[in-house]
C-alpha cells in the first residue's frame, strides 16, 4: 500500500477519520461534507501549544496536515525556548500516536486485567464512591495526584478538591529541586527557584547541574548557555563543571572537575574560602566559611588545592559569574547545605540580581515537596485514603524510590482512578482508567515561569477515544455532589469553557492572537532579595547500605526525563550521546571497578542495595569517579516496544527500584544520592547496542579544535581566501541557489534534538536494539562523540554527521542507475524510485551516512498517521540519506513564489537547524554572499571533514574552540 | 531411465529459477493504474463544464493553493443543487448524502505512479489549463482516464518504436516540461528530486 | 544441366589426398570433401583454387558497428538529461572536452565491439557455410564424423564411370553414385 | 605432432567410442551426487526466497560492510570463469596442443561459472525486481543507466563475456554434436540434427569454421583479460582504502586464472578417473596445468607483496591503518589463510612428481580455491570494516541466509556441470582427433 495515497484519500475533516488512523486504504476519495477553512488538504496548518513532556513548559507549534499532527517544532515566539525543542518534545508525537494508547475507559475485570466500559459506567463507579465518601463526611479519604499543573487545570482541580472536601492536591514531580527552594528560603528568604541568566554570565560554575540534560529547563538553559559560551567575534565565556561523572553537561565544560560524590558543597565553600582569603569576596562571608579548611576539602573531594584556587580565581574575576547546583550528586542528604554554599558563592561574587534573578521564578517552585508525597504514601499505607485519583504523566510506582513502598500503599486504596492515556506501572494498579486526552489534543495552559503563560489548544481531534481529565472530573464531581450543570461550586459544562473563562482577563479580547502566539508573555520585574549570610556547613551525604560499596548515582536521563517519555521508540533509538548506547539501560562503572570485578562492557552485573538488586549490563567508563556507579533513570518499555524492538526482558531497568526513600531533612526533598551499592559479576552477557565503534578519531581530524587564543587571533585577522582547488574538469554551474550548511562544533552540546527532529520530519523508521547494534540504524543524522586527551579525563567534541552533499560526491558516479546524482541546487539527490539497492554508494561514501532499508520497516498503527506526507516512505531494498529537508526547500521556494519574491536567507530551515537550541546549524544559499551560511563558510574556523579525500562537501564545520588544559 | 531423471531434475531446477525470478519480480513492479469504474453519483462533467461553463476551480478549489486539486464539499454541491435540478434522481442521491452528513465515496480516477509528488498548485500558477493533463473534460460524461505505464508501450519501445508515453507517466510529464522549456521559454524543472523526494 | 555425384569413401588421409590430387589433375574442381576433422594436407590441396574465407569481413563490420553503437548510446543517453555525478558533467560542457565522461565509454565500446564482432562472426560462419541444413546432402555419410573421409565429385553423368575408376584406384574403400 | 604419438595411440574410431561412452546412462554414484546437489540447491532457493521476501537484512550485511559474501562469491565465480576461455582462446592462438583434451570441460565450466556469478548481482541487489533498470533500453521514463558506473561496465562486460563464451562453446560443439547425431537414433538423432545445424564436415564448412573459430579466439582473448579487469574496477574505482589501487586489474586477472585452473583440475581429475580418459588426459596435461598454477601463484604472491608495499610506502595514514588492521585484527585469520593457500601451498608444484600426482594436484587445487575465495573476502569485508570513518567501523557476521546462498551457488554450478557431462561430449572429439596421428595407409606419405 502506498502511504502517500493513504493521506490523499482520507482527506476528511472531523473526528471520524482522525480517531481511527487505522483505516484501510481504498480507491475512494472522501470529500468534506462541510468545508473546514482551517484545513486545506495538502496544505499544512500550524497550531501553537505548550509542550507538557516535562515542567519546563516550552512553546511548540504543531504542523497539521489533513487533520493530523505530523511534526512538532519549537514556538519561535515563546520566551522559554525561542523556536528550539528538545528530543523529548519531538517525541511527544509518539505518545500521541502510541500503539498502546488506551482507547476508552477501562475497569477491572475482577482479576488482574481490565475490560472496557462506557464512559457513563466508568464515571459512575467513581462518582458513586466519591459521593458515598462525601456523604459519609470522609472527604479526606479522597486524594488527587497530578503532575505539575499550575494553570487552569490546576485551578479547576483545586476547586474540585475544595468542593468535595478532599485532601489538598499533590503535584508530583520526581525532580522538584526542593533543596534550591530551601536554600533560597534560608539565604534570601524567598521560597522560589530564580531565573538563572546564563546568557549574561562570563563564567559559569556548575556543581553537578545538568542543565543541558534535565535541570529545570534544558532547552532554555542550553540556548542561553550557548549564547554565553560559544565563540563569537573573538569572545567566549568559560564553563566549569564539577561532577563525579562526566555527564553530557560535564563534557561541554571547558574544565570538568571530577570530585568525590557529595563533596560539591564542601568545594563551593572551599572556593568561597579562597575568595575571602584572597580578598576577592566581601569580609562578611568570612564567618560563613571560617570553619572551612581548603586542604581538607581538597582531600575529601579529590580535587587538588591548586584547582580550587584556580576555580576561585576564575570565578571571582568573572563579571559576572554564575554558580548553579543540581544533579544527582547534589541531591544527597546534604543537598540544602550544598545549595546554601552555592548561594553564598553567588552572593559573594555579586551575581545575585545579575545572573541569579528572582522575579521570573520557575514553575518548579510550586511542586509539592517530596516529604508531603511521602506522607500521602504513609496515609495510603495506613488505609486513610479510599479514592486515589492519578492525573496523566504521573507514574509514582515507577518514579518514586522503592524504599517508599508506594505500590504496596496504592494497593491498599479501595478505588484507584488513573487518567493515563498510555498504560504504565501505576495505571496497572488502577481500578478505573479514564484516559485523558493527550496534551496535543487538549485545552489548557501552563506557566513555566512568572510572567509567561503558554496556552494549550487542541492541535487535532483525539486519536483514541479519550476525554479531557477536566471534563471527566467535572462530571464526576457534579454527580458526586448531586448538582446539575451550571450550578454548584463547579458549574462549568466543560473544561474548555473553564479555561477560556480564566483566559478572558489575560488576553484582553484578543484570544485568537494569543492562541496564535502560543500564550501571553510578559516581562516580570526583578524581585530584590536581601541576603542573610548563614554559616556554611558541608557534612558528607548520608548513604544507606554497605559502606564499602560504591555510591549509586541514579541520574535523570536526557532522553526519558523521569521515564514519562520512554513511551517513545524514537527516544530509545536516539543514542545517549556519551555512551552512544540505544535501547537498554546500563550501569556505568569505572575502569578500576571493572578491573576489580573482571567485567567488560556488556557483562551483566548485579547491583545490590539495601532495597534490592538490579541486574544490568556494564558500561565501563574510564572517566567515572571510582567510588561511584551510575545508572540512568527512566528506562522502561511499553508492551509494543517489548515485542517489536527488544528481546522480551521482563526485568527492571529502573534504578529507583533499589533506591531507599531518604530525604534531605532541610528541604524535605528526595535524596537521589542516598545508597551505597555492591556490585557482583553475574557471568552472563547482554551486549549493549552501542552505535559508535570507537571514540578515538585515530588522528583523522574528523572533529577539529582550535585553542581560544589562536581562534581569537584568526578571528581578528580573518582568513585569506583559498584558491579553488585545481581541476581538469568543468566546474559545476548552479543556475539557481546552491544550498549549503555550516555546523558549529563549538556550539553543539550533543543534545540529540536534531537527530529526533530529523527522524520525525523525514519518516525515519525505528529499527530496534538488535539492528541498531549491528550497524543498521537508519538515522539520517547522527551525533558523534570524539574523545581526546587522557581517557580518564577526555575532552569531548560533538560532531553532528549527516550527508555532506559533496560537490565531488563519491557516491554518485558509482550508482548504475543515476539514483544518486547532483541536483542543480547543489544537493546530492537520492531518487528512491530509481534505486536498485546495489549499495555501492554506501560503500563508497567515506562518511558512511547512507542508510539502507534492510527490511520493510513498519510504523505500527497509529504511528503511521504521524508520517510526513511530503516525504516518501521508503521501500525495502532502497538506499536513503539526508536530503537537506528537500521538502522544506520546495515548500520555501513555493512560498516565495506565491509572494512573488526570491527566497530570502532564513526562509528555509532544515528540521535539524530549526530545533537546535544552540543554533549550531546554519543553512542557506552559498551563492548569496550576504547569507549567514556563506559568511560562516568563510570563517577562519571553517573546515571540512576528511578534506583530504577531496569530496568538497557542502557542509562546512567550524572548529571547536577549546580553553583550559587541552588548549 | 536414470538419465531422464537427471535431466528432469536439472530442467526443474532451472525452471524453478525462472519462475521464482519472474514471480518475485513481477509482484513488486509499480502498480498499474486503477481502472475507472462506476461512481456513486453519475456526475456529468460535460453538463457542468461544457453546458454551464462552470470553472474547474469552482469545485476543485484546492488546486490553486495545494498539492491536491481536492473535491468539492457536499455543502458546495448543495449550494447550487438545493434549487437547481433538485428533482433529478442523481441529484437526489446527493441530497441524501447531505442529509446524512456523509461524504460521497468518489472513486479515484487519476492516479500517479507511486512515490511521486505532483503539486497542482505550481501548475495552476504557471497558467496551465486543466484539460492539458486531464483531457477534454467538457466533453466527458463520467470522467475517465487511462493512466500509468503500460506493458504495450514498454514492448513497443523495446523493439525500437517510440510510441507517445501514456498519460501520467514520467515520460509524459518530461515530454511536456521539455517542450515548455524549448518553445514557451519557461523554466519547468527537470531535476529528479522535484517530483521524487 | 544434370550432374551426377560420385562419392568415394576413404579410410586414410594419404589416399584421400592422392585422390584429390588426381582429380585436380584431371580438371575436376567441383568437389566436396568430408572429413571428421580439419586435415591440413587436404586443405592444402583444396585451398589452391579457393578464396580466403570471407568470415573476417563479417567480423570487421560487426566490430565497427559495435564501437559506433556503443559511443552513440553512451554519449547520446548521457546528453538526454545532462546529469552531474561526482562533480563532473556527463556531456562535453562548455568548450572543454575534458568535462565529458568519455574514458568510461571506451569500456562500453570495447565490450560492444567484441559482442557484435563475435555474433557477426558466427553469423558469417553460418551463412557462408550454408548452415543450417535441414536434411543431409545427398552425398553425406554418417561415417564422416567418425573415422572416414569422403570425396564427392560432381560431374557430368557421362564422366561418372571414369571418376569411379579414379577414386577406386586412389584407394577408396567404397565408391558409389548418388 | 610427435608429442601426440604413443605406442598405444587410439584411433579416430576409438576417440568417437570413448568420448560417446561418457554419455552412457549414469550410475548410482552420479545420482547420489545429483540428489545431494539438488538438495543444496533447494536450500539456496529457500534462502533466496526468504531474502527477497523479508529484505536484504536476512543476509548479514550492515554498515559499513554493505557488500560482503555475495560480492565475494560473485568475484570468485567470475574468476573461475576465466580459465575456460583462457584455455580455449589464448592457448588456441598459441597453438598449445595440450589444451585440446581439457578445453571442452573448461569452457563448460566457464559458462556455468559465469552463469552462477551472474546470479549474484541479482541476489545482491536490494530490489532485485528492478534490476532491469541497469539495462539500456528505451523506456517510458526516458531514463538510461549511468555509463560512468563500474556496475554498468560489469553488466556489459559480463553479459558480453557470457555471450561470447557461449558462442565459442557452441561453435566448438557443432561438429561434435554432428558426431553424436550420427551415432544415435530416433528422437535424439532429430534433436542432435537440429543442434548440429546439419553439420557435415564438408571442406567449405571447415574452411569458414576454422576462420570463424580463429577470429572468435582472437576476440575472446582480450575479453578474458578485460572482464576481470572491469570487475576489479568495481573496487579500484571506489575510494575505500584497500580498494583504491591501480594494481587491481592485473592482480585480479592473474588471480582469476589461478583459481580457474584450480577449478579445471577439480573437475577434470574426477572425470578422468570415472570416465577412464587416461588416454586423452595424460600426465603431460596435468603437468602443464600444474606449471600454470605454479606460475600464476607466484605472480599472485608478487602482487600481494606489491599491495603491502604500496600501502606502506604511500604514507597514507588511513591506508596503513587499514592494512595493519587486516593483518592483525578480527579478520587476520582469513588473511593468513589466504596467504597460506595462495602463496605457500602451490610451491609444492615445483616438484614434477607433485605436478603429475592427481592427489597432490587435487589437494592443492582445493586449497587454491579456498585461498582465492578468501582473497576476495579479504578485499571486501575487512577493507570496508576499517575504512575512513571510525564511527562506523564494524564486524560483519555471516547469517544463515548468506551462508546458504554461498554454499548453494556451488550446488548450482555443480548441478549444471553434472548435467552437462551427461548431455554433451565433455571432450572435444574433433580436437582430440587432431592430436593423434591421422590414419595413413602408406607410411611413406605419413608424417
Amino acid at each position: 500500500m502506498n502511504r502517500r495515497d493513504f493521506f490523499k484519500i482520507v482527506t476528511v475533516s472531523g473526528a471520524a477519520a482522525a480517531t481511527g488512523g487505522c483505516q484501510q486504504a481504498s480507491e475512494t476519495i472522501l470529500p468534506l461534507v462541510v468545508p473546514n477553512e482551517q484545513l486545506i488538504p495538502g496544505v499544512a496548518s500550524w497550531f501553537a501549544t505548550v509542550c507538557r513532556e516535562c515542567p519546563a513548559g516550552c512553546g511548540v507549534i504543531a504542523r497539521n496536515r489533513e487533520g493530523r499532527v505530523v511534526k512538532l517544532e519549537g514556538n519561535p515566539d515563546h520566551p522559554v525556548n525561542a523556536g528550539a525543542l528538545c528530543l523529548r518534545g519531538h517525541a511527544a508525537l509518539q505518545g500521541l500516536y502510541h500503539p498502546d494508547r488506551i482507547a476508552g475507559p477501562l475497569v477491572r475485570d475482577g482479576g488482574p486485567g481490565f475490560k472496557s466500559a462506557t464512559w457513563d459506567a466508568a464515571a459512575k463507579i467513581v462518582a458513586d464512591k466519591i459521593g458515598a465518601l462525601r456523604a459519609g463526611g470522609k472527604g479526606r479519604a479522597i486524594a488527587v495526584v497530578t503532575q505539575l499543573e499550575n494553570g487552569s487545570l490546576g485551578g479547576l482541580l483545586d476547586r474540585w478538591v475544595q468542593a468535595l472536601g478532599a485532601r489538598p492536591r499533590v503535584t508530583l514531580e520526581p525532580f522538584a529541586y526542593e533543596s534550591i527552594r530551601a536554600a533560597n528560603r534560608l539565604t534570601f528568604n524567598r521560597d522560589a527557584i530564580p531565573y538563572y541568566a546564563f546568557e549574561d554570565a562570563e563564567v559559569v560554575l556548575s556543581f553537578g547541574a545538568d542543565f543541558i540534560e534535565t535541570w529545570l529547563s534544558n532547552v532554555s538553559y542550553a540556548r542561553t548557555f550557548a549564547r554565553m559560551h560559544s565563540f563569537r567575534d573573538g569572545r567566549a565565556g568559560t564553563f566549569i563543571h564539577v561532577e563525579p561523572r562526566q555527564s553530557l553537561t560535564a563534557s561541554n565544560a571547558d574544565e570538568w572537575v571530577r570530585n568525590a560524590p557529595g563533596t560539591e558543597g564542601l568545594l563551593a565553600l572551599a572556593i568561597l574560602r579562597v575568595m575571602v582569603d584572597e580578598g576577592a569576596a566581601d569580609r562578611r562571608f568570612g564567618d560563613a566559611v571560617a570553619s572551612v579548611d581548603v586542604k581538607r576539602a581538597a582531600d575529601e573531594s579529590g580535587v587538588g588545592v591548586e584547582t580550587i584556587k584556580h576555580l576561585a580565581k576564575v570565578f571571582a574575576h568573572a563579571k559576572p559569574g554564575l554558580a548553579v547546583g543540581g544533579g544527582v550528586s547534589v541531591s544527597g542528604t546534604n543537598a540544602t547545605q550544598t545549595q546554601v554554599a552555592i548561594n553564598l558563592l553567588n552572593a559573594a561574587a555579586g551575581n545575585v540580581g545579575k545572573t541569579v534573578r528572582f522575579g521570573a521564578d520557575s514553575a518548579y517552585g510550586k511542586v509539592t515537596p517530596y516529604a508531603e508525597v511521602a506522607s500521602l504514601a504513609g496515609a495510603m499505607a495506613n488505609g486513610e485514603v479510599e479514592v486515589l485519583i492519578l492525573g496523566p504523566g504521573v507514574n509514582p510506582a515507577f518514579t518514586l524510590p522503592s524504599g517508599l513502598k508506594l505500590a504496596d500503599a496504592v494497593r491498599k486504596v479501595a478505588l484507584v482512578v488513573s487518567f493515563a492515556n498510555v498504560p504504565d506501572q501505576t495505571s496497572a494498579l488502577a481500578h478505573v482508567v479514564l484516559p485523558d486526552t493527550h496534551w496535543l489534543e487538549s485545552w489548557g495552559d501552563y506557566s513555566p515561569r512568572e510572567g509567561v503563560v503558554g496556552f494549550l489548544q487542541p492541535t487535532m481531534s483525539p486519536v483514541r477515544d479519550s476525554r479531557p481529565m477536566g471534563d471527566t472530573l467535572l462530571r464526576i464531581g457534579r454527580a458526586a455532589l448531586g448538582v446539575e450543570e451550571g450550578k454548584g461550586p463547579i458549574p462549568w459544562p466543560t473544561f474548555e469553557q473553564y479555561v477560556k473563562g480564566t483566559w478572558a482577563p489575560l488576553v484582553k479580547g484578543d484570544l485568537e492572537g494569543a492562541l496564535r502566539r502560543g500564550g501571553v508573555f510578559a516581562d516580570v520585574a526583578p524581585a530584590a532579595v536581601t541576603l542573610k549570610v548563614v554559616g556554611g556547613n558541608a557534612e558528607p551525604a548520608k548513604l544507606d547500605g554497605d559502606p564499602s560499596g560504591l555510591t549509586l548515582l541514579a541520574y535523570p536521563s536526557l532522553r526519558f526525563y523521569d521515564g514519562r517519555s520512554a513511551v517513545s521508540s524514537w527516544l530509545h533509538e536516539a543514542p545517549d550521546t556519551m555512551t552512544q548506547a540505544v535501547w537498554d539501560a546500563w550501569v556505568e562503572i569505572s575502569t578500576e571497578t571493572a578491573r576489580k570485578l573482571g567485567v567488560v562492557q556488556g557483562d551483566m552485573v548485579a547491583v545490590k542495595s539495601s532495597q534490592g538488586t538490579l541486574e544490568l549490563p556494564a558500561y565501563v567508563s574510564p572517566s567515572l569517579h571510582p567510588s561511584a556507579a551510575a545508572i540512568p533513570m527512566g528506562h522502561r518499555y511499553t508492551p509494543y516496544q517489548r515485542t517489536r524492538y527488544v528481546a522480551a526482558d521482563a526485568r527492571s531497568l529502573n534504578p529507583m527500584d533499589i533506591l531507599p526513600a531518604v530525604t534531605d531533612p532541610a528541604s524535605g526533598g528526595l535524596a537521589f544520592m542516598s545508597a551505597k551499592v555492591t556490585l557482583t559479576r553475574l557471568g552472563t552477557r547482554r551486549p549493549l547496542a552501542v552505535l559508535q565503534a570507537t571514540h578515538d578519531q585515530d588522528d583523522r581530524e574528523l572533529a577539529q579544535h582550535v585553542a581560544l587564543g589562536a581562534a581569537r587571533e584568526q578571528a581578528l585577522r580573518g582568513r585569506a581566501p583559498e584558491p579553488p582547488p585545481p581541476t581538469l574538469y568543468e566546474e559545476q554551474k548552479y543556475p539557481g541557489p546552491r544550498w549549503g550548511m555550516t555546523i558549529d562544533v563549538d556550539a553543539c552540546v550533543g543534545c540529540q534534538a536534531c537527530v529526533v527532529s530529523c527522524q520525525a520530519e523525514n519518516n525515519v523508521p525505528v529499527v530496534g536494539k538488535a539492528s541498531a547494534a549491528y550497524g543498521r540504524q537508519l538515522h539520517w543524522m547522527r551525533l558523534e562523540r570524539w574523545a581526546e586527551g587522557k581517557p580518564e579525563h577526555p575532552t569531548n567534541l560533538f560532531l553532528p554527521m549527516l550527508c555532506q552533499h559533496c560537490e565531488v560526491a563519491p557516491c554518485e558516479p558509482v550508482c548504475p542507475v543515476y539514483a544518486a546524482y547532483r541536483t542543480e541546487e547543489g544537493l546530492n539527490g537520492q531518487v528512491y524510485n530509481r534505486c536498485v539497492g546495489t549499495r555501492y554508494c554506501g560503500n563508497n561514501c567515506p562518511y558512511h551516512v547512507r542508510r539502507f532499508n534492510w527490511f520493510q520497516y513498519e510504523f505500527p498503527a497509529p504511528l503511521d498517521v504521524q508520517l510526513n506526507p511530503d516525504v516518501t516512505v521508503r521501500q525495502l531494498g532502497v538506499m536513503e540519506k539526508c536530503t537537506m529537508c528537500l521538502q522544506r526547500i520546495i515548500a520555501g521556494k513555493d512560498r516565495a513564489r506565491d509572494e512573488k519574491r526570491a527566497v530570502r536567507d532564513g526562509d528555509i530551515q532544515t528540521a535539524c537547524q530549526q530545533t537546535c537550541p544552540t543554533q549550531a546549524i546554519t543553512f542557506g544559499n552559498l551563492k548569496d554572499e550576504g547569507s549567514a551560511v556563506t559568511k560562516l563558510t568563510h570563517s577562519p574556523r571553517a573546515y571540512h571533514v576528511l578534506e583530504e579525500v577531496g569530496t568538497r562537501p557542502s557542509i562546512t564545520y567550524l572548529r571547536k574552540v577549546v580553553r583550559g588544559p587541552h588548549a | 531411465m536414470m538419465a531422464k531423471a537427471g535431466v528432469g531434475a536439472l530442467g526443474a531446477a532451472l525452471l524453478a529459477v525462472l519462475v521464482f525470478l519472474a514471480i518475485s519480480s513481477w509482484s513488486r513492479q509499480p502498480a498499474a493504474a486503477a481502472k475507472p469504474s462506476a461512481q456513486p453519483i453519475n456526475f456529468p462533467h460535460n453538463v457542468h463544464v461544457g453546458t454551464y461553463k462552470i470553472d474547474c476551480q469552482y469545485c476543485h478549489s484546492d488546486a490553486r493553493r495545494s498539492e491536491y486539486a481536492g473535491l468539492p464539499s457536499v455543502e458546495r454541491c448543495m449550494g447550487c443543487h438545493k434549487i437547481v435540478a433538485a428533482d433529478k434522481p442523481e441529484v437526489k442521491k446527493l441530497a441524501d448524502y447531505h442529509a446524512k452528513k456523509e461524504p460521497i465515496p468518489w472513486v479515484r480516477v487519476n492516479k500517479l505512479p507511486e512515490f511521486t509528488y505532483f503539486p497542482h498548485k505550481a501548475h495552476i500558477r504557471a497558467g496551465l489549463k486543466c484539460q492539458g493533463c486531464h483531457g477534454p473534460v467538457e466533453t466527458m460524461t463520467t470522467f475517465a482516464a487511462r493512466t500509468g505505464t503500460s506493458l504495450r508501450v514498454d514492448l513497443l519501445n523495446l523493439v525500437g518504436f517510440s510510441p507517445a508515453p501514456p498519460p501520467l507517466t514520467m515520460g509524459w510529464c518530461i515530454e511536456c516540461h521539455r517542450e515548455q522549456n524549448a518553445t514557451a521559454g519557461r523554466r519547468a524543472p527537470l531535476d529528479c528530486v522535484t517530483c521524487h523526494h | 544441366m544434370a550432374t551426377e555425384t560420385v562419392l568415394g569413401v576413404f579410410a586414410h588421409v594419404d589416399t584421400t589426398v592422392r585422390a584429390l590430387e588426381a582429380l585436380r589433375a584431371r580438371g575436376y574442381h567441383d568437389l566436396t570433401v568430408y572429413t571428421p576433422l580439419p586435415v591440413h594436407e587436404i586443405e592444402e590441396v583444396l585451398d589452391r583454387d579457393r578464396p580466403v574465407s570471407r568470415v573476417r569481413l563479417f567480423t570487421l563490420i560487426g566490430g565497427l558497428t559495435g564501437i559506433a553503437s556503443a559511443f552513440l548510446l553512451t554519449i547520446w543517453s548521457s546528453m538526454v538529461w545532462g546529469l552531474v555525478t561526482g562533480g563532473k558533467y556527463m556531456q562535453p560542457a562548455g568548450s572543454r572536452i575534458s568535462g565529458s565522461s568519455l574514458p568510461p565509454f571506451f569500456i562500453i565500446a570495447f565490450e560492444l565491439m567484441v559482442l557484435f564482432a563475435g555474433f557477426a562472426t558466427v553469423i558469417g560462419m553460418v551463412v557462408l557455410g550454408r548452415l543450417p541444413r535441414l536434411r543431409p546432402s545427398a552425398s553425406y555419410d554418417a561415417r564422416f564424423t567418425n573415422d572416414r573421409f569422403g570425396v564427392a565429385v560432381h560431374c557430368a553423368p557421362e564422366r561418372a564411370a571414369s571418376v569411379h575408376e579414379l577414386l577406386r584406384t586412389s584407394g577408396a574403400e567404397e565408391v558409389k553414385s548418388r | 605432432m610427435s608429442d601426440g604419438r604413443t605406442t598405444t595411440s587410439p584411433t579416430f574410431a576409438d576417440v568417437n567410442r570413448d568420448v560417446l561412452r561418457t554419455l552412457d546412462p549414469p550410475g548410482n554414484l552420479y545420482f547420489a551426487w545429483m540428489c545431494f546437489v539438488a538438495l543444496l540447491l533447494a536450500g539456496f532457493f529457500a534462502a533466496w526466497t526468504g531474502q527477497v521476501w523479508w529484505g536484504m537484512g536476512m543476509a548479514g550485511k550492515r554498515v559499513p560492510q554493505m557488500w560482503a559474501m555475495y560480492i565475494t562469491t560473485f568475484v570468485f565465480w567470475i574468476g573461475i570463469g576465466h580459465a575456460g576461455t583462457l584455455i580455449s582462446a589464448i592457448l588456441y592462438l598459441f597453438r598449445a596442443r595440450w589444451r585440446t583434451s581439457i578445453y571442452r570441460g573448461a569452457e563448460a565450466m566457464t559458462i556455468f561459472a559465469v552463469m552462477t556469478a551472474g546470479l549474484f548481482p541479482l541476489i545482491h541487489a536490494g530490489r532485485m525486481w528492478f534490476a532491469y533498470f541497469l539495462l539500456p533500453y528505451p523506456n517510458q521514463r526516458f531514463l538510461w543507466p549511468n555509463f560512468r558506473s563500474p556496475l554498468v561496465w560489469d553488466v556489459f562486460a559480463i553479459s558480453t563475456y557470457l555471450s561470447i563464451s557461449t558462442v565459442f562453446f557452441i561453435v566448438g560443439l557443432v561438429p561434435d554434436i554432428a558426431a553424436l547425431r550420427d551415432a544415435s537414433t530416433g528422437w535424439r538423432r532429430r534433436i542432435f540434427a537440429m543442434l548440429s545445424l546439419g553439420w557435415e564436415g564438408s571442406d567449405t564448412q571447415w574452411r569458414h569454421y576454422r576462420r570463424a573459430y580463429g577470429l572468435l579466439a582472437a576476440l575472446a582473448t582480450p575479453l578474458v583479460l578485460s572482464v576481470h579487469s572491469v570487475v576489479s574496477w568495481d573496487f579500484a574505482m571506489a575510494l575505500v582504502p584497500g580498494w583504491h589501487s591501480t594494481l587491481f586489474a592485473p592482480f585480479f586477472v592473474d588471480g582469476a586464472i589461478f583459481s580457474g585452473f584450480a577449478m579445471v583440475l577439480i573437475l577434470i581429475l574426477p572425470m578422468r578417473h570415472f570416465f577412464h580418459l587416461h588416454a586423452y588426459i595424460q600426465e603431460k596435461h596435468l603437468d602443464a596445468m600444474g606449471k600454470l598454477i605454479l606460475v600464476t601463484g607466484l605472480v599472485l604472491t608478487y602482487f600481494y607483496i606489491c599491495e603491502i608495499f604500496t600501502s606502506l610506502y604511500s604514507g597514507e595514514h588511513i591506508e596503513k591503518a587499514s592494512l595493519f588492521w587486516k593483518v592483525t585484527a578480527t579478520y587476520a585469520w582469513a588473511l593468513w589463510t589466504m596467504y597460506f593457500c595462495n602463496c605457500i601451498a602451490p610451491l609444492v608444484l615445483f616438484w614434477k612428481r607433485a605436478r603429475t600426482s592427481p592427489v597432490v594436484l587435487y589437494v592443492v587445487s582445493i586449497l587454491v580455491l579456498i585461498g582465492m575465495w578468501f582473497e576476495r573476502f579479504n578485499i571486501i569485508v575487512p577493507s570496508l570494516g576499517h575504512d575512513f570513518y571510525p564511527y562506523t567501523w564494524g564486524i560483519y557476521y555471516p547469517s544463515p541466509t548468506d551462508t546458504m546462498i554461498v554454499i548453494g551457488s556451488f550446488s548450482f554450478f555443480f548441478l549444471l556441470f553434472l548435467g552437462f557431462i551427461k548431455l554433451m561430449p565433455s571432450l572435444s572429439i574433433v580436437e582430440v582427433k587432431e592430436t593423434i596421428p591421422p590414419p595413413v595407409r602408406d607410411r611413406a606419405h605419413g608424417h
